[in-house]
Parts: structure tokens; C-alpha cells; sequence
């Protein structure tokens, strides 16, 4: 795979030639990464998850467990409906694909309350489904339908619904972080208790929007959690090209605030690392980075190939696959039954099918008034 | 009242911009400062001196440099029902929150329908020798944009009145003040504290002759010359914009189809400034009116000189404002 | 020569910037492309497909999403011999890189005399059902600020002459491509790879009746609608601007002086875009020669909305440009 | 003292009350910093000199030592010079005092090579100096004189030479940083072994700049090194209301790059730590962090009379004088003798007032040509 300066080119070929061990390949910089030992991350209030193997679930609460299970059947089916609507030409332009995300999703909603704030970004229908976007909602938005959350006015990933407390963010990356540090600043400055979860990617974290906002949020002791999705990519980018920091959760350092790595396949272990931090932040303990792991297994978007990605890496990825992974575990755990898992996933499947015949039938939006509504009155 | 203005039956340009903000937030406890040094130091120009005693830090927020993360906090607070007054130190640092003004500021409301009441605060403008990156008009930066006010304010007795305005308008507002007004204008008697309406033009003199078109501090370099073409004979009628988004052209309108002569005088550069759309206005809407093309006076196509000499030359002066109202006047 | 053009005789919009950007890279090796995904992806519209393997990773440089940075990095290189092209992944997403721009480079070379050649190239435009922040018509957010050129080819076979001449160039130039255009035009014959020079309209159809002022896409749209006007007697005269900044206002006031009307067109907004500019400056030079006022036609002043019906309300339409020419032609 | 949140009201007062040790007000978070133990800090490429005692000189290079001295006192002289003509009204506007901050740039300069590239801000009297800007052409710019590098064009502190391989920066903070990038890249372009020198405060830590410029010089492995004055003020706002980093070195961590906190008032430590990140940068080993302490002695600018500053923290900071303790220890040291450092200030003074005399006479620039150079031909 040729990348784009010479020293990176072999940090790049290590990263993604690497794949016998998923976890090597998750960090920018392994080497750096291997130093990090238990006592000097415990140090600098940093914590690792992420190898740790997946999290006891036998005296877990079972409707905890049910919510998470819920949220990423629903996300999955949302997103292979998404995924076909793609290819059979219903949407206007392309897809971001959330597959192998739905767990991180599913983990910060299970962990949040109602009332907190959100601000999510583009790979995060999972989290905005659970949160109670209606799905031919979030359709209508990729087909520029009048049901949208904008009318049609904006459109693709660019959904949210401030009365459901989600922020609707605009193309650019993480426009979200210094909105969400406004949420936390206006929870602080009111007394109350509610805490804001932002999400980003890990091509995000190199933004001035991430650096700003997370050392404001930190200056201002925000109650606040930045996620950062870590998939590896953003856009054609491997890690390698876009930072040298061991992790992402060590960033914490640069804020002085707490990182949390975690297994971003792992429902539950995003849920707990979720809830550590949520609580930290409602405590009035401070921020939160915390790094979740995972793998695009799409392109960019749909009309992306991403022939750029190592077929090798996909299939070690393809084995840990968050849905199927905590389907198991649950029906292991006997917190489900196998039956149970087949009607909710039929359920979900019609659940979809639904949604799409809703926003097919949905009108596209009527140009009359589109000059109403530049300002508020 | 914070200020010791109660007292008094003179006070600045500045002095007006601290009652206004003031007198705003004893009202309001949802609004807040926040920027740069502007708790215990009182911001660069001390607008905001005594405001953490009074007000304490919770609602007097001093910041990291970090002009696009406190833009974004403001747009935050301000989505989830909080009003925000953001102090840029200069207005040329206004450039480093270009990105979320734009993209995430101005569009939100058309977008979505929910409100953005943002009022970002910035001293702006030329003739303190303060070179290229601190002297800059930035108006037009965000005129092209819709979405967002942009309210500049002349006069010392419209100050108060529009900030607290801008403070209660629900939407993004860019509230510039001239720094080199601050403390070289007085307003007389006590700081009026009645909101005015944005948007809205003033005539602040009457004349018959030729139409002057302009805002901030054009308004006083304008009402000096058309006091001296007075004893020419030249009668010159001076409109302060006060608003130069949303612009209003009626006034302007009404005022050229009486005069049916027009310059417009503004301390940024001529190209592509706020002169451009009026006086394409202008012709678009009176163009059977005019007895003359419509002139444009503003500063040169360069940056904001250092230098006084150099400074000089680059701003519109006296002289050729009065050089150009005469031509349109008289040809 | 990198693309497969060398054998063809037919080439697309898109073709013809990387036909451009291949010629100079390999004439001149001070020449390097930076941005997000440029490398092995070739970029999100695929424009330098094939150059990482050509050039190698020194000079086709892939980087962190960081566009203030990489910016502030072009300068630097800039101004110690290198010549940067610095790929905007959407011309959106250069108002992140607002404040270098404008503050670290467009200002350098008037400060001290030191040469800055960057080369900023941009996917600009709407009409992909992208909304508000992938479609935006940038050129009037920098026009205002002297020391940047702004350069926006309409036709396929200026693309290449003027990028080149844009790489050549000692100065900052914001290279807009229409995006829209990309695959949809098409050049005939041999791309021609000979520099252009910048600041330098051209008539692209003589007429007599009213002058058609434009760039960019509007160059196609007015061409059509001017062919069918031709039908009913109405004789359009289109000019190209092709770089707006400089702005080649000579052949504008040439043309108006012998049709006496003119419409200026472009898909950006109309409020402070660049017929704000063009109008005044045609009504300052050519006032006396008109026979009725110069109209503006853009999009309307908000935000380019995502949904087909949307966007197609808010950007300009060939009835409604035809509907301009004919009532500025015939009243 | 006041500051803007309730938390950090708590930290600023434990910070700037704090005043019996140096060290301790140098950290943003000195509770965090003392968490950094040797060995978590080598584990993290990050080194602490800080509160190590004045380097040995016996077997030091003389003319190194000479070289430091002359650049401090010709830095101070300068400085003294300034603050007089700002006081007399010969200036148009305020002057940036670098006192206290001489070390830092002898330290640098001493360390750096000719033909190396620079990027300072506002206090970097001393470096520009010792690489050659004439004193007088420094004067200009803040008096808005022809002769000034700008001929007056631009002005106070906005100058630098290119031909002295020197940027001349804009007011923006730290826009230095992202062009320093763009040397270090024409360096490793080139195949040339220079190395990039740039210079930022603590406050200009926080902004989009810093962030994008140092990540971007990781990731693209540049030549280059980035030095933090931490001053402990940026304007009014002091480190607890910056960030909550432990130190500004650590912040390495966030960009995989190497750090190294130096006592900034100490110009042998200065350079030693300069002299091993650019020998490292020169080598092929990639980019440093270095943070240099010290304090801001006098107003941000000196229309700034500083009351928000204790006045205890000044009185601690007035004994660590990096001139002062300099020629203690160069007399100590027997490497000059208190005559030669006598006749050392005294030809500084005359140098200085020598070139105010040419400042003065210079003429103001002539308005006639500034439309001329807006673009280059
Ligand atoms: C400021 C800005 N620059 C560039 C882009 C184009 N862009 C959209 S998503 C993306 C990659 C994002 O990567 P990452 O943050 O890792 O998120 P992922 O897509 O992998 O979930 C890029 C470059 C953008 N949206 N905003
Ligand atoms: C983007 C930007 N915002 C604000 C300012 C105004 N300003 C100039 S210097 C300064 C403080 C800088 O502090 P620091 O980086 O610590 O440097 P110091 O002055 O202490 O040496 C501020 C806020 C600026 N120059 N640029
Ligand atoms: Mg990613
Ligand atoms: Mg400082």
C-alpha cells in the first residue's frame, strides 16, 4: 500500500500489514503504544480496556443488556436497509456507513440519560435511532424528502432534532465539539445535572475544533465525554498519516483530563466505559476522552470502494462483528433466548421495511418558502 | 447600574457599549460574557471593567485563545435557550471563527428552526497605527452570508439602544464597534436604554443636493464635510445605515429619488465592501432617478498600513470625501 | 503524460485539470500537491488519480484533516521556493482555512516583498443535491481581500492554460473548479497546456444587443440561453470573466459601451457576490452609455438547500436568466 | 485574585498564591504534574530539567558561554532601551517586553545554525538579534519608520527577514507555527539537513494553530522543533485558565513527539535542551516540544500596568534574572571577569542607544508607492 511520505509509508505497512492481531492494528503508533504500561497510564489518568476480554455479563442487569441488544439489532437492520436502499437508487447521493459501529452506539445511549445532551456526527445511527429518531426521518433525510428533519433543506448525514436534545451538525469535522462544549458550559451555568456526549472520528482529532473545544471543556470543567470512534481510517487516511500518538485516549494528556480505550465491538465494555465517564462528569470530576475501537468495514460512503483498505485487515475485522458478537454472548449468558434473538431481528427487519415505505411515499419538499426562516423572529 | 454613568450626563462610545451590556444582563440572567480576558482585566479596551464583581465568574467567562472553540461554545449555549455576548479582543481575530460563523452560526436557523441568539462583540477598524492585522474592517467577510446581522453602530446615543437589541434578536449578530470611537466621541445626557429596531436606517441630517450613504465612522467624517459643503451651497443628506445587514435600502431609496445623487463612505476597502451591493441597490431601484453614476468612497486595495503617512493615505480623509460629494453634487 | 490523454482527442473538465497539474509538475519539480486523500485515493473527485505513483509520496503528499495547517504549511514552502497545490477536498471546507489565507498569506508579499505562490484549488458549486455545506459558491468570501487572485474557468479548454499560469503565478490564487462541470463538459482535441494569461476575460460570443456577464458554469448556461434568444432576435454578447480577482473590468466596459445594457450571472448569491462588484463598477465607468440599469442574476440569499426542488428554486435557472437578458434587452 | 469559573478560581488562587517555590507556579496543574515521576515521563518521550540545578560549566566550549552572555546582554540592553523610548513617547505604539525571556532566545539562537529557519512571535527580541536583524530596524518598526523591514507598511511586532531566514509573522497566535511546518517541509523536500525553529507562548498553546501545525510536523516526521515560552500570562489569563495540562511539554504525548520542560531562565539549560532536539530533528528523529519557564515581567504589553499579576509572584520571578544569574555564573566560572562584563553591558548600552539614534533620524515612509505590491510580479 503506498501512503504518502517515505517514513510513513513504512509505519502504514507496518499498521495495516500487521493484521494478525486486531489490536495492533488499532493504535497510530504500536511501538509508541507497547510502552505504555498499566502504572504509567494509571499516571496520566489514562485507562486501557481495550485488550481486556469481553466484560462478565452475569450479574449485569438483563434489561441493561436487553437495551444494548435492542439498539444494535435495530442499528444493523437500519443500516443493511440503508445499504440496499443505496443500491437499488433511493437515496439522492451516497451513504456513510455505520456497520461495526452499532455497538458504540448502542453503549452511549444505554449509559445516557434523556435529558443529556448529544452531539453526534455522521456514523452514529445506532445512538440517534435508540435516542428516538424516527428512522424515516433520518431516510427521508438521505432522500431530501419533505419528512426530513430539515424539509429537505439540508440533507444526507446532516439529521438531529434539538427537541430530542441531538444536535444537527453541519459537513465540517468536528463542528460538533465546541457546539457540545456550549451544551455542557449551559448544564454547568444552570446547576443542573444533565451531561453532554460528543462524538467524533479519529480523523477528527486533528481538527481545531477537537483541540479547542476539548482544552475549553477542560479549562471550564464541562460535565462532558468526547467520543472518538477510532475505525482506522477517515476517508483513503490510515492512522499513521494522520497522528503519531500512541492512542487517542492518550490525547487526554494534552487536557489534563481522563481517557478511557475501550473495545468499540464490545457493547457492554462501551457502556461501561461510557458510564464511568458520564458519572465522572455529572460528579463534577471533569472530561472524558474516550477512544472506542473499532473498523469501517465500508468505504467512506457507499460510492467508495476503498480498494485502499487491506482485504486482509477487513476479513480480521469481519470476525468481530459488535451485533453477532453480543447475540452470542447474550444467548450464551441465557439472558435471550435463540428464538427471542430471531423474532427481534425479524421485528427490526419489518421495523425498516417499514420506515422506507413511509419515506418512499413522503413527498419531496415544496420550494414556495424557502426564503422563510433566515432568521428567527 | 455598574458603570458610574448613573451620575453623569456625558458619556463615550464605550462608556455606552458597557451600559448597554450592563443593563442587559442585570435583566436577562440568561445572558453572559464570555472571550479573552474579559473578566478581571476588563477586556483590551475595558469595556467590560467591574462586570466579574458584579456579575461573578459564572457569567463573566474569561477564556483560552481559542476564538473558533468559543464561537462553537456560544452557538451551543445559545441552541439550548442561553444568550451569549462573545468579545472578539480585535475584530481581525474574528477570522480564526470565519468557519463556524459561516457554517455553523448563520445557517442554523434556516436549517432547522431553532434559534441562535449569538452577539459576538468586536472592536474593529483603522486610523490607531495598528497595522494590517489589527485595524481590519471585517464586514464584508460576513455580508455574503445570509443569516447573519450585522449591526455597526455611528453614533454614541445608538449604541446602547442597538446592542441591546442585538443581545435580544434571536439570531447571530456581528455587533462592530469602531475602536477609534471609544473614547474620542461623547454622547450627551443619560445612555438611552430602550432597544432599537435593527434593520432600520437613520437620516441624520436632512439635505437636498446629493445623498451620503454610510455607517460607523463615516457617519461623523460625513456629517463634518456636509457641515463645511454647507457653506458652499451643497446640501448634503447623510443616512447612517446603523444595520448594514439586513440593509435598509428604503431609506436609502426614498432618499436618492429625492437627491438623485449618491455616495457611499465607508472605512473599508472599495472592492467588493458594502458599497458595492448598495450602490448596485441604488441603480437596480432608482437608476431613472440618478443624474449621476453613484460614487463609491473607502479605502484603498491594500492592507491597513502601520505607518501613520501610510495609514492615512490608505483611509478615506476629509478631503476626498468632499472632493467626491462635490463632483456628484455639482456635475 | 500521467493520464490517458495523450491518445485522445476528446477530454473532459476534470481530465483538463489533471492534464494541467501533470505538465507542470513534471516541468517543474518545485512542484508539489498537498491535501486530504490526494495520494493513493486520488481525491475525492479522483483528479490526481495515478500522480502518487508517478511523483511519489514526496511530492503527491497525503495529510491529517487539518486544512488551517496545511495551508500555514503551503505558505511556508511557498515562501522558500517551493509552489504548492493545495487540494480543498470541497471548496466548503476552506473557510476552515479562512484566517491563513487571508492573514498569513494574501497579505505577505505587500507586507515584505517576499513571492507566496500557492496554487489553492477547490471543488466549488451546487447542483449535486449536497446542501448547504458542500455546495457553497466561495470566490465572494476572499474577493474582498487584496493580494489573492481568484481564477474560475468556464470552459474546458481554459482549465489547463490557467492553471498552469495559476501554478506559475508569485501569487496566492484560489483555483475554483466547478464540480458540477467536471464530467459533464467536455473539451475537443488535444488539451492545451500553454499558460493563460490571469486577470484576462474573454468575449466567448459577440453580440449586440446586451452584454451577459459571467464565469464558471454561467459561461454553459448563458451560451444556451444567449442560442436561444439568437432565435428571437435578441443578440447576446457573453464574456467570460475567467479570473474575478484580478477583474478584467476593461473588456466589460468595452462591451457595455456598444450594447448599452448588461446582466451579470453567477450562481452565487446575490447579496455582496461578485456582481455587486461588476454592477457598480460598469454603472462608474459606463453610466453614460446605459440604457437601462445593470441587472444582477444569482442565487437567491440563502443557504444552497440539499433537496433537488430546493435547489433548483435557489440557484439560477435558463428562464430566468433568459427572462433578464430580455427585459434588460428590450425595454 | 478573580478569575472566570468557580473551579478554577480555586486553581488560579492555589497557583498564583503559591508562591514560595518557582517551580510550582510554573505548572498549568501542579497537582497532575506531580504525578509525573521519571519513569512515566521516559516512558512517554517527555523530559523534565526543570527543577534540576544550574548546568556545570567547567568543561563548557568558552565561546559557547561568551556567546550565550553577549546575547543576553545585548537582549537586555535592547529591551532597557525599548521600555525608555516607550516611556518617551518615540514610539507609535506599546512594546512587547522580552525580559526575562533573554535566555530563551540566546539559548535557541546559540543552538541553532545559520542557514536553519525561524518562526518566532512577539518576544523574540534577543534571538532576532543575535541572528542578525539590525537593532534599529527594529526600533523602526514599532516608531512605523521607512527604514523598518516593512518600510512601515506593517509594524511594533511584526518583523523578520527572510534573507535572515526569518519569518515575519501577523498578529494571529501562533500563525508562525503552520508556516514553520512549510520550512521544515521545503528541508526534508530539499533533501537539505536544516532544521525549523519556532517559538509560541503558553496562552497561544490553546489555539487551532498550534494543534494542526505540531500534529501535522508528527505525522509528516519534519524536521522541526517547537518552543513554548511558558511566561504563566497570556495577556490577563493565567496557566490554570489556559489549560489543565500537567506541563506544556507533555502535551508531546498527544502528537507522538518528544518533549522536554527547561528552566527558561537558565540559557546553558536552554540550550543543551535546543541543541538535543535540533541535533534530533537534524538526524532524521523527528519533532520536540520545548517548553522553557520563565516569566512575564512587565504587562502583556507596556500600556498594560498588570495588576491582575501578585505582586509576590513578581518579587519571587525578580530573582531569577536570566542575565543576572548568567554573568554571576560566567564570573564564577572564571570564563569573563567582572571588567570584560562590565565593558560588556556598557558597550550593549552605547549599541543600543547608538541605534535609537538611527531609528530617530530615519524618515517616516513616503505614502506615494503603497498601492504598488500587492501582488508580486
Ligand atoms: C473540515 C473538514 N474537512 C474535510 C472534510 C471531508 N471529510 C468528511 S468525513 C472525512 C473523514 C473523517 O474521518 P474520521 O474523523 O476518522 O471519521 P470516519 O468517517 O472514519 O467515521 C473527511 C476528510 C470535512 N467534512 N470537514
Ligand atoms: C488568534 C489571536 N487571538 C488573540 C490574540 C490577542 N493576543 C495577542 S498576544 C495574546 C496573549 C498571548 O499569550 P502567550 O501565547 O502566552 O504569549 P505571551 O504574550 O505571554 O508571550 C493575545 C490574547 C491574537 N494575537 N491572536
Ligand atoms: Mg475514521
Ligand atoms: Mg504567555
Amino acid at each position: 500500500m503506498a501512503t504518502s511520505t517515505p517514513a510513513k509509508r513504512t509505519a502504514a505497512k507496518k499498521n495495516t500489514d500487521n493484521t494478525s492481531t486486531v489490536e495492533t492494528i488499532a493504535s497510530p503508533d504500536p511501538e509508541l503504544a507497547s510502552k505504555l504500561t498499566p502504572e504509567v497510564l494509571a499516571a496520566i489518568d489514562v485507562k486501557d480496556t481495550y485488550a481486556n476480554p469481553p466484560a462478565e455479563l452475569s450479574d449485569r442487569d438483563p434489561e441493561l443488556l436487553k437495551k444494548l441488544y435492542h439498539g444494535v439489532i435495530r442499528g444493523r437492520a437500519f443500516e443493511d436497509r440503508m445499504h440496499s436502499m443505496y443500491r437499488s437508487g433511493d437515496l439522492l447521493g451516497s451513504y456513510y456507513s455505520g456497520n461495526w459501529h452499532e455497538a458504540i452506539g448502542a453503549g452511549i445511549m444505554a449509559a445516557m440519560r434523556d435529558d443529556d445532551w448529544f452531539a453526534p456526527l455522521h456514523r452514529d445511527v445506532t445512538a440517534h435511532l435508540m435516542r428516538g429518531m424516527p428512522p424515516e426521518q433520518i431516510m427521508a433525510s438521505f432522500m431530501g424528502k419533505a419528512i426530513g428533519p430539515t424539509g429537505g433543506r439540508d440533507g444526507t448525514l446532516h439529521y438531529g432534532r434539538l427537541d430530542l436534545r441531538t444536535y444537527n451538525p453541519p459537513s465540517h469535522i468536528p463542528a460538533n465539539f465546541p457546539v457540545a462544549t456550549g451544551f455542557a458550559f449551559a448544564s454547568k451555568y444552570r446547576g443542573e445535572d444533565t451531561v453532554t456526549v460528543a462524538i467524533c472520528g479519529d480523523g477528527s482529532t486533528s481538527r481545531a475544533d477537537f483541540h479547542e473545544a476539548v482544552n475549553l471543556a477542560a479549562a471550564q470543567d464541562l460535565p462532558i465525554v468526547f467520543v472518538v470512534q477510532n475505525n482506522q481510517w477517515a476517508y483513503s487516511t490510515p492512522l499513521p498519516l494522520q497522528t503519531h500518538s500512541a492512542t487517542f485516549a492518550i490525547k487526554a494528556v494534552a487536557y489534563g483530563i481522563h481517557g478511557i480505550k475501550v473495545d468499540g465491538t464490545d457493547a457492554v465494555a462501551v457502556y461501561d466505559a461510557m458510564a464511568e465517564a458520564i458519572e465522572r462528569a455529572r460528579s463534577g470530576g471533569g472530561a472524558t476522552i474516550v477512544e472506542a475501537v473499532t473498523m469501517r468495514m465500508h468505504g467512506h460512503a457507499e460510492h467508495d470502494p476503498a480498494d485502499y483498505v487491506p482485504r486482509e485487515m477487513l476479513e480480521e475485522w469481519s470476525k468481530k462483528d459488535p451485533v453477532e458478537l453480543l447475540e452470542k454472548r447474550l444467548i450464551d449468558a441465557k439472558v435471550i433466548t435463540e428464538d427471542e434473538a430471531k423474532q427481534t431481528r425479524e421485528d427490526a427487519r419489518k421495523w425498516a421495511i417499514e420506515a422506507r415505505k413511509i419515506a418512499i411515499a413522503a413527498p419531496m419538499p415544496d420550494p414556495s418558502n424557502i426564503e422563510d426562516g433566515i432568521y428567527a423572529e | 447600574m455598574l458603570s458610574d454613568l448613573a451620575d453623569k450626563n456625558d458619556y463615550t462610545y464605550l462608556d455606552a457599549v458597557g451600559a448597554g451590556l450592563d443593563a442587559e444582563m442585570d435583566r436577562d440572567p440568561d445572558v453572559f460574557l464570555i472571550g479573552e480576558d474579559v473578566g478581571q482585566f476588563g477586556g483590551a479596551f475595558k469595556v467590560t471593567k467591574g462586570f466579574l464583581d458584579k456579575y461573578g465568574p459564572k457569567r463573566v467567562v474569561d477564556t483560552p485563545i481559542a476564538e473558533t472553540g468559543v464561537t462553537g461554545l456560544a452557538a451551543g449555549a445559545a441552541l439550548v435557550g442561553l444568550k451569549p455576548v462573545v468579545e472578539f479582543q480585535f475584530a481581525d481575530f474574528i477570522s480564526c471563527a470565519f468557519d463556524p460563523i459561516i457554517n455553523v452560526l448563520s445557517r442554523h436557523h434556516w436549517r432547522t428552526g431553532d434559534a441562535m441568539p449569538v452577539t459576538m462583540r468586536a472592536p474593529f477598524g483603522a486610523r490607531l497605527s495598528a497595522g494590517p492585522t489589527h485595524s481590519q474592517s471585517v464586514e464584508s467577510y460576513f455580508a455574503h452570508v445570509p443569516g447573519i446581522k450585522i449591526v455597526m453602530p455611528g453614533l454614541p446615543e445608538d449604541v446602547a439602544p442597538l446592542l441591546i437589541a442585538s443581545i435580544r434578536d434571536k439570531n447571530p449578530v456581528l455587533f462592530l464597534e469602531n475602536k477609534y470611537l471609544y473614547r474620542r466621541l461623547h454622547g450627551q445626557g443619560k445612555v438611552d436604554l430602550e432597544p432599537a429596531e435593527l434593520g432600520k436606517a437613520k437620516v441624520v441630517r436632512e439635505g437636498t443636493d446629493v445623498t451620503l450613504v454610510t455607517y460607523s465612522a463615516g457617519v461623523h467624517q460625513g456629517l463634518e464635510v456636509a457641515e463645511e459643503l454647507a457653506k458652499d451651497g451643497i446640501s448634503v443628506e447623510v443616512i447612517d445605515l446603523r444595520t448594514v445587514v439586513p440593509l435598509d435600502i428604503d431609506t436609502v431609496v426614498e432618499s436618492v429619488k429625492k437627491t438623485s445623487r449618491a455616495v457611499i463612505l465607508h472605512e473599508a476597502i472599495v472592492h467588493l465592501g458594502m458599497g458595492a451591493e448598495i450602490s448596485s441597490q441604488i441603480q437596480e431601484k432608482a437608476f431613472w432617478y440618478l443624474d449621476q453614476p453613484v460614487k463609491r468612497v473607502g479605502a484603498l486595495n491594500i492592507p491597513v498600513p502601520s505607518s501613520p503617512p501610510l495609514e492615512q493615505a490608505m483611509i478615506p480623509q476629509p478631503e476626498e470625501i468632499a472632493a467626491a460629494l462635490k463632483e456628484v453634487a455639482r456635475a
